[in-house]
């Protein structure tokens, strides 16, 4: 009996039965879709930070402390821009397709227990409608590519609904195994199933379940249907505004979901402990999307003829053995002790190896000598940039540290050192130093100073031709105007300017300059 | 009015009669199969009905091969009309007469 | 001994047909060599089982082995049995059959050198061989027929051997199909003593018809059915054509046909059925008249033919003739009660089975010998021989005692099967003894031609005589080793079988080996014999006698003879082309064209017509069926609902 | 549930069902009468949770809606079934006497006879008892069971061997 069942029966003591079913019914939902839209938003704000992480950025961090407002910020936007609708497309199914591709993905968390009671509807048939309701997501999918009347659109969502089909086969049979151990389709009996979690008594099921789940919500490296680099973006490609908007909702619930099943069947569910059991549910969950968006951003795509081959000759097979395997030893240890573990992990690091060992890429036998250790490899190197200081550049607050020769967007001019010789408006070959000079004291006084840096090359002759060291390059890089006045300095400028010199033509002065490097944070110049 | 056997069967009769004028009237192949498929769909509110209201589990267990034979249908109906569209290219019904006399 | 040494002595041919086929052929052509050496070995075998299995025999009460048998098929109530014979007769038919063949495939390694197709004649010949022996070892008609019909097929295969050349391929197919026509009467003749006795035992039929349980004009026609299938595979009078054509094959085939296997068949088999022929006076009466007649009819043809093994191929018919002539007379004694059954019936087989263990040897010779003239001269034409003896004395020798021994000279062993013969005729039938006293000066004529046309004076032919010199084309040569050596044997055997006790060892009397002498009998013969070697002499070697004349004057008779009594012609342009053709078959062709085609295309034209009305209800729409479909529900519905 | 509700969505269902299937019959535009199938499909599910019989409701969306729906809206788009639109073919007014002498005879064959209904909704899951049903070896459907996977083995079998490009 959960806490739904429960108000239920409390308010069917004062409404009449059809009401006491209908209200809590309607309350969960809002609840729940509340709760699941905010996470949602956590969930995109953790990723695009944890990325960022991950490619050594920072994400987002400017709206809000830390960033955390972003989401906010980008849905602002997003739901503020124009609405369109192809003309020659199919209005309805146009429009309709981004609710459809929304509505499984919610529906999804009815049957997922957020702790022992928290759940929306424990089905006895959860995992299979489970199974069911994400199917519909490919309907969505077919919609928005048809309605959009874009070959691009068409193309992603044919390659989308074979992929969604194709990874759907090992995905279902990887669960099989899990439902011989626990001997239910109920999601909360195969989360009390759990005294240790399956990832361990299942673990090629798991393995499977988890990459089958990647490509079924399209994340990287399944992510061809978005190929920006083929098929521009994907079956959203005329979507804008809150439809848009909905897709992208989907996309992140889908992964929330995807993390939540994974979670009850391989990972204990809310089972942990010290914290309270749903705090669990969502650490783990959590965990699970975290570990999604690391490979995400280790991996690259695959080819789409990959992709499917991928799911038929890999992963089909291997979910299949899976299975024969599980139910050979249901049947001779019904029990299912923990120590199985030990076997099972065996079996499964060794039909990985030697079914790998059937493929060939370009040309050459599949060795997890080669591919194994180079996805380990690459993985543990993404994870270790999660330690490392970002190398992006705050700009306002801190600023790149440039070549020590680098040739800014201005001249320093040394006003005490000028003798106003002229010799750097002689050497201009493009003669855009203007300079008038009158006798002083000690020689010439530099009355009029102008240079147009619309027109200079920064060819940097002016320097060179200066006898006495009052022309140098600049190593700024921030000056910029949207007129082009702005950008003939005068006198006056170039004596209120920043000097930061370069060391073109001067290399006594590197010396004192600060080394730049790409990946060490640049060190502030004082 | 409490809802009855009679009612899921005249259901399932209606949805019978649409999906067999459907796959009697139109020309497009594919759209003859949806309709076998609507055809197929109110037979098993039939069976599953007859269960409901005799207690006897057989009709869902019919209603499970009349799903599995409706899969193998669609699967090589549409092989089949693909490969008629290969060869002929079209998918109409009346154009596809090779097995007239 | 064993009961599987039996049935051994047929495997291990069949064995060797089974690799040479299988296994050598397709896998290891390039090493022929390899079946001739298994053959050989199989055969040589089964040569040393049989003679185990000989004396097993000769030591079993009676000269019968029993041997289990084993149920091979049930049809309804009818069990056919499956079992061998071991007796005296297939004893002594088990050693020529292996021991000729054993000659003749060392003989053949020789003379088949260099064909292409040598893996394949070994497979041949081992399955004649096995065939042969599976005939002989059989103990009902069923496996006998059927082995008959595999001799039958191998005889087809082997004399078309070089089925390339048109008049090889001819030759088979006439063999075949003129045996065949034998064949029928005895198939016919196997069913109908099956429904008469229901069963086909050979054993069971022999008592049966012993205690006449057959009997009558049943019987009679049995017999010459059975005797029909003997006759085709004996090539006896009228069925004769074949042997001569038969010469197309390799001649080791022919010595082997010849001698132990396909021809020897039908008198092996007469003598099998001895029992049934002797309850019959007009069956035995028919074999004796039939093998009286063959003997001097084809020793006529052999006078005059020029090619050396369409001679031998002639004399063999006459020699058949003559086994069933006396295997005919003696039966003959037995039917009229001058013989006691139980020794007669033995006295038959050995009277014939005698003649039939001689000539085996002597006649396999002859064609190796002829063999060997060929492989020297390149032709078997004699009108190109001549002066053979120097080059080829080995071959020479053995030839001229083969020639010695088939004309009868005493103490060859011609000589002691024929003049058991010979007195039999006299003693039962004295017609026929006439005309086969007749055919022993004939048959001494045409065998001494052939030496003295061959071996004696000059040579005729185009080769170069003085071996070594020859400038052009390769010389005359004696044959090698491997040939001579199977002949040299033959020779010997040819020489000494008549002495063996093999007449007594079936139940024959014996006669000692001066004691024939004694017969008045022995002395006429020979002097006859006698007589046809000195005329052969005075005309082909003294030249005494100008053969060209002698053609002259009796040029009617030698056209006859020449043209073979134009039976070639009467079979093939009036029985086969007026009778069969033109008549029969024209009758059968106009019913069947006329009245079974008729209905039968009456009705397909009447369904075509049908059905191109009614096929327009197929219109090839599939919702029209659909319809046609939920109609026919509907109706059904309306059925229940209405009276239902 | 009660009966109120069981009603209530049982005319909902019927409705939005025998609607969709007429939609799917008469739309012109081809990809729109397939998303109606689906809907159908999705409908009749929904009649199945009122038969209590949850088990097949889930399998009906897994089958029709996942795979047999998209099958054919594949098949749509690879045949340009939609350039055609969705006409009626020669036997249209055949169709509809056929289609609707079947219905009033179904009408009177379910009006006319005396059902023997038990009205007391089923007790537990079909599932269990479904699975009892389809796997027990002395009463169950065993056989006709592994004959069906075979019948699918060889379905999808042809279905490779007829696509296959040559």
């Amino acid at each position: 009996m959960n806490v739904l069942e429960q108000f239920h029966d409390w308010l069917a003591n004062y409404w009449p039965s059809w009401a006491a079913y209908l209200v809590p019914a309607l309350v969960a939902f809002a609840v729940l879709s509340t709760f699941i839209l905010l996470v949602v938003l956590v969930f995109i704000y953790v990723e695009r930070r944890g990325v960022g992480r991950f490619q050594v950025r920072r994400g987002p961090n400017r709206a809000g402390p830390f960033g955390i407002l972003q989401p906010v910020a980008d849905a602002v936007k997003i739901l503020t821009k124009e609405d369109i609708i192809p003309s020659a497309g199919d209005r309805w199914v146009h429009l309709l397709a981004p609710v459809i591709a929304f509505f499984p993905a919610l529906a999804i968390f009815a049957v997922i227990p957020f702790e022992g009671r928290a759940i929306f509807a424990d089905l006895n048939v959860g995992i299979l409608y489970i199974i069911a309701i994400s199917s519909l997501g490919v309907i969505g999918t077919f919609m928005a590519g048809w309605g959009s009347n874009n070959k691009y659109s068409l193309v992603s969502a044919m390659r989308a609904v074979a992929q969604m089909i194709s990874y759907e086969v090992p995905l279902v049979l990887s669960i099989a195994g899990v439902l011989i151990i626990s001997g239910s389709l109920s999601m909360t009996s195969i989360v009390e199933a759990q005294e240790v979690p399956f990832f361990l008594l299942q673990p090629l099921g798991f393995l499977i379940f988890f990459i089958a789940a990647a490509a079924e919500i399209q994340r990287s490296p399944f992510d061809l249907l978005e190929a920006e680099s083929e098929i521009v973006a994907g079956y959203h490609i005329e979507y804008s505004g809150m439809k848009f908007a909905l897709f992208y909702l989907a996309e992140y619930t889908h992964a929330f979901a995807i993390s939540a099943i994974v979670v009850t069947l391989f990972l204990g569910g809310w089972h942990g402990v010290l914290l309270p059991g749903a705090l669990w549910f969502m650490i783990k969950v959590f965990l699970v999307f975290g570990a999604l968006f690391w490979v995400r951003s280790t991996l690259p795509r695959l080819r789409v003829d990959q992709l499917m081959g991928f799911a038929w000759k890999c992963l089909f097979p291997l979910a299949l053995i899976n299975v024969f395997i599980t139910a050979i030893e249901s049947v001779i240890w019904p029990e299912f002790p923990w120590q199985l573990l030990i076997l099972n992990i065996l079996i499964a690091a060794l039909l990985i190896v030697l079914w790998s060992g059937f493929f060939r890429v370009a040309g050459e036998r599949v060795s997890f000598q080669r591919y194994g250790r180079g996805i380990i490899k690459g993985l543990t190197v993404t994870f270790s940039h999660l330690f490392r200081r970002p190398i992006t550049v705050q700009y306002p607050e801190q600023r790149l540290t440039p070549a020590p020769r680098f040739r800014g967007n201005m001249l320093v001019w040394d006003q005490d050192a000028c003798i106003g010789c002229r010799a750097c408006a002689r050497a201009c070959p493009v003669s855009v130093i203007d300079i008038e000079t009158t006798k002083g004291d000690k020689g010439q006084i530099v009355e009029k100073l102008e240079v147009d840096f619309g027109r200079c090359l920064f060819c940097g002759l002016c320097v060179e031709a200066c006898p006495v060291k009052a022309m140098f390059m600049s190593r700024d890089y921030e000056q910029a105007s949207y007129r082009r006045e702005q950008l003939v300095v005068s006198k006056e400028q170039f004596v209120a300017a920043e000097k930061r010199r370069s060391a073109y033509f001067y290399p006594d002065l590197e010396a004192e300059m600060p080394l730049q490097t790409l990946l060490a944070p640049p060190k502030e110049e004082s | 009015m409490t809802v009855g056997l009679e009612h899921f069967l005249i259901l399932s009769a209606i949805l019978f009669s649409i999906g067999l004028y459907g796959a009697l009237a139109k020309r497009n192949a594919v759209v003859i199969l949806m309709c076998i498929e609507i055809m197929l769909n109110a037979v098993n509110i039939a069976m599953v009905a007859f269960s409901r209201y005799s207690h006897i589990i057989t009709g869902q267990v019919f209603a499970i091969f009349i799903m599995v034979v409706a899969a193998a249908e669609v699967a090589v109906g549409l092989a089949i009309i693909i490969t008629i569209y290969r060869s002929r290219e079209t998918v109409d019904a009346e154009k596809i007469d090779l097995m007239k006399w | 001994m064993p009961s599987g040494v039996p049935l051994a002595i047929f495997l291990l041919p069949f064995f060797s047909f089974i690799v040479i086929s299988f296994v050598i052929r397709p896998f290891l052509n390039s090493k022929p060599k390899l079946s001739g050496y298994i053959t050989i070995a199989s055969i040589g075998t089964a040569l040393i089982l049989s003679f185990w299995v000989l004396a097993e025999v000769s030591n079993a009460p009676g000269h019968v082995l029993s041997m289990p048998d084993y149920e091979w098929l049930v049809i309804g109530d009818t069990v056919i049995r499956l079992g061998v014979t071991v007796d005296a007769l297939a004893a002594i038919m088990l050693i020529v059959v292996t021991s000729v063949s054993l000659l003749v495939q060392v003989y053949s390694q020789g003379y088949m050198r260099g064909d292409p197709s040598y893996s394949r004649y070994f497979a041949f010949m081992s399955l004649f061989t096995a065939c042969m022996l599976g005939l002989v070892l059989a103990d009902n008609l069923l496996f006998l027929y059927v082995f008959w019909e595999g001799v039958g097929l191998c005889s087809y295969l082997l004399i078309g051997f070089w089925f390339h050349r048109p008049a090889a391929a001819r030759a088979a197919t006439k063999a075949f199909l003129v045996t065949r026509l034998g064949d029928f009467g005895f198939l016919a003749a196997i069913l109908f003593l099956y429904f008469k006795t229901g069963t086909f035992d050979i054993g069971e039929l022999q008592s049966l018809a012993l205690m006449g349980a057959i009997g009558g004009t049943a019987l009679t026609w049995a017999a010459i059915g059975v005797f029909s299938g003997a006759v085709g595979k004996s090539a006896q009078f009228p069925l004769h054509t074949w042997l001569p054509d038969a010469m197309e094959g390799p001649t080791p085939v022919s010595a082997l046909i010849h001698a132990a296997t396909m021809v020897a068949a039908g008198v092996y088999l007469v003598a099998r059925m001895f029992p049934v022929f002797a309850s019959s006076v007009e069956a035995v009466t028919t074999v004796a008249v039939i093998g009286g007649f063959t003997a001097i009819f084809a020793a006529t043809m052999g006078l005059v033919m020029n090619d050396i093994k369409r001679v031998l191929a002639y004399s063999t018919i006459s020699q058949l003739g003559y086994m069933m002539l006396g295997l005919g007379v003696v039966g003959i004694g037995v039917a009229n009660d001058a013989i006691a059954l139980e020794e007669g019936l033995a006295l038959g087989v050995a009277v014939g089975m005698f003649h039939l263990f001689n000539h085996a040897f002597f006649k396999a010779l002859l064609f190796l010998g002829a063999g060997s003239v060929n492989h020297a001269t390149g032709t078997f034409d004699m009108r190109e021989m001549g002066g053979l003896r120097k080059v080829m004395p080995w071959t020479y020798a053995s030839f001229l005692a083969a020639s010695i021994s088939i004309v009868g000279i005493w103490p060859l062993a011609g000589f002691w099967s024929k003049e058991g013969i010979l007195d039999h005729a006299w003693d039962h039938q004295t017609a026929l003894f006439f005309l086969a006293i007749i055919t022993v000066f004939l048959t001494a004529f045409y065998m001494f031609r052939v030496v003295f046309l061959t071996f004696a004076g000059e040579y005729r032919g185009s080769k170069d005589v003085d071996s070594g010199a020859g400038a052009h084309g390769p010389s005359l040569h004696e044959s090698p080793l491997v040939m001579v050596a199977p002949m040299g044997v033959l020779a010997i055997l040819a020489v000494i079988s008549g002495w063996l006790p093999v007449s007594s060892f079936l139940g024959g009397e014996s006669v000692s080996f001066f004691g024939a002498l004694a017969s008045p009998m022995a002395w006429v013969s020979m002097i006859l014999a006698a007589g046809g070697i000195l005329l052969a002499y005075a005309l082909y070697s003294a030249k005494w006698l100008s053969v060209e004349s002698l053609r002259r004057r009796f040029a009617p008779l030698h056209t006859l003879f020449s043209r073979k009594y134009w039976f070639d012609e009467l079979y093939e342009r009036v029985i086969v082309v007026r009778v069969l053709v033109d008549g029969i078959f024209a009758l059968f062709n106009w019913f069947d064209t006329r009245i079974v085609d008729g209905i039968v295309n009456g009705v397909a034209g009447g369904t075509v017509e049908a059905g191109k009305v009614i096929r327009r209800v197929e219109t090839g729409q599939l919702q029209a069926y659909a319809i046609a479909i939920f109609v026919g529900v509907l109706a059904i519905v309306a059925c229940f609902l209405i009276f239902g | 549930m009660d009966n109120v509700g069981i009603t209530a969505s049982f005319w909902v269902l019927a409705v939005v069902c025998v609607a969709s299937a007429l939609a799917v019959v008469f739309l012109r535009d081809i990809f729109r009468a397939a998303l109606f199938l689906v809907l159908c499909f999705f409908t009749v599910a929904g009649v199945f949770v009122i038969l209590s019989a949850d088990f097949l409701a889930v399998a009906q969306v897994l089958i029709y809606v996942g795979a047999i729906a998209v099958l054919i809206i594949f098949a749509l788009m690879l045949t340009r079934g939609t350039q055609q639109g969705s006409p009626s073919g020669r036997f249209r007014f055949t169709a509809f006497l056929v289609g609707a002498v079947f219905l009033v005879t179904m009408i009177l064959v379910v009006t006319g006879t005396d059902w023997q209904a038990i009205t007391e909704t089923p007790t537990g899951s079909t599932t269990s008892a479904l699975a009892h049903a389809l796997f027990s070896e002395e009463e169950g459907f065993i056989l006709p069971f592994e004959i069906a996977a075979a019948l699918l083995l060889a379905a999808v079998i042809g279905a490779i061997v007829l696509i296959r490009e040559k």
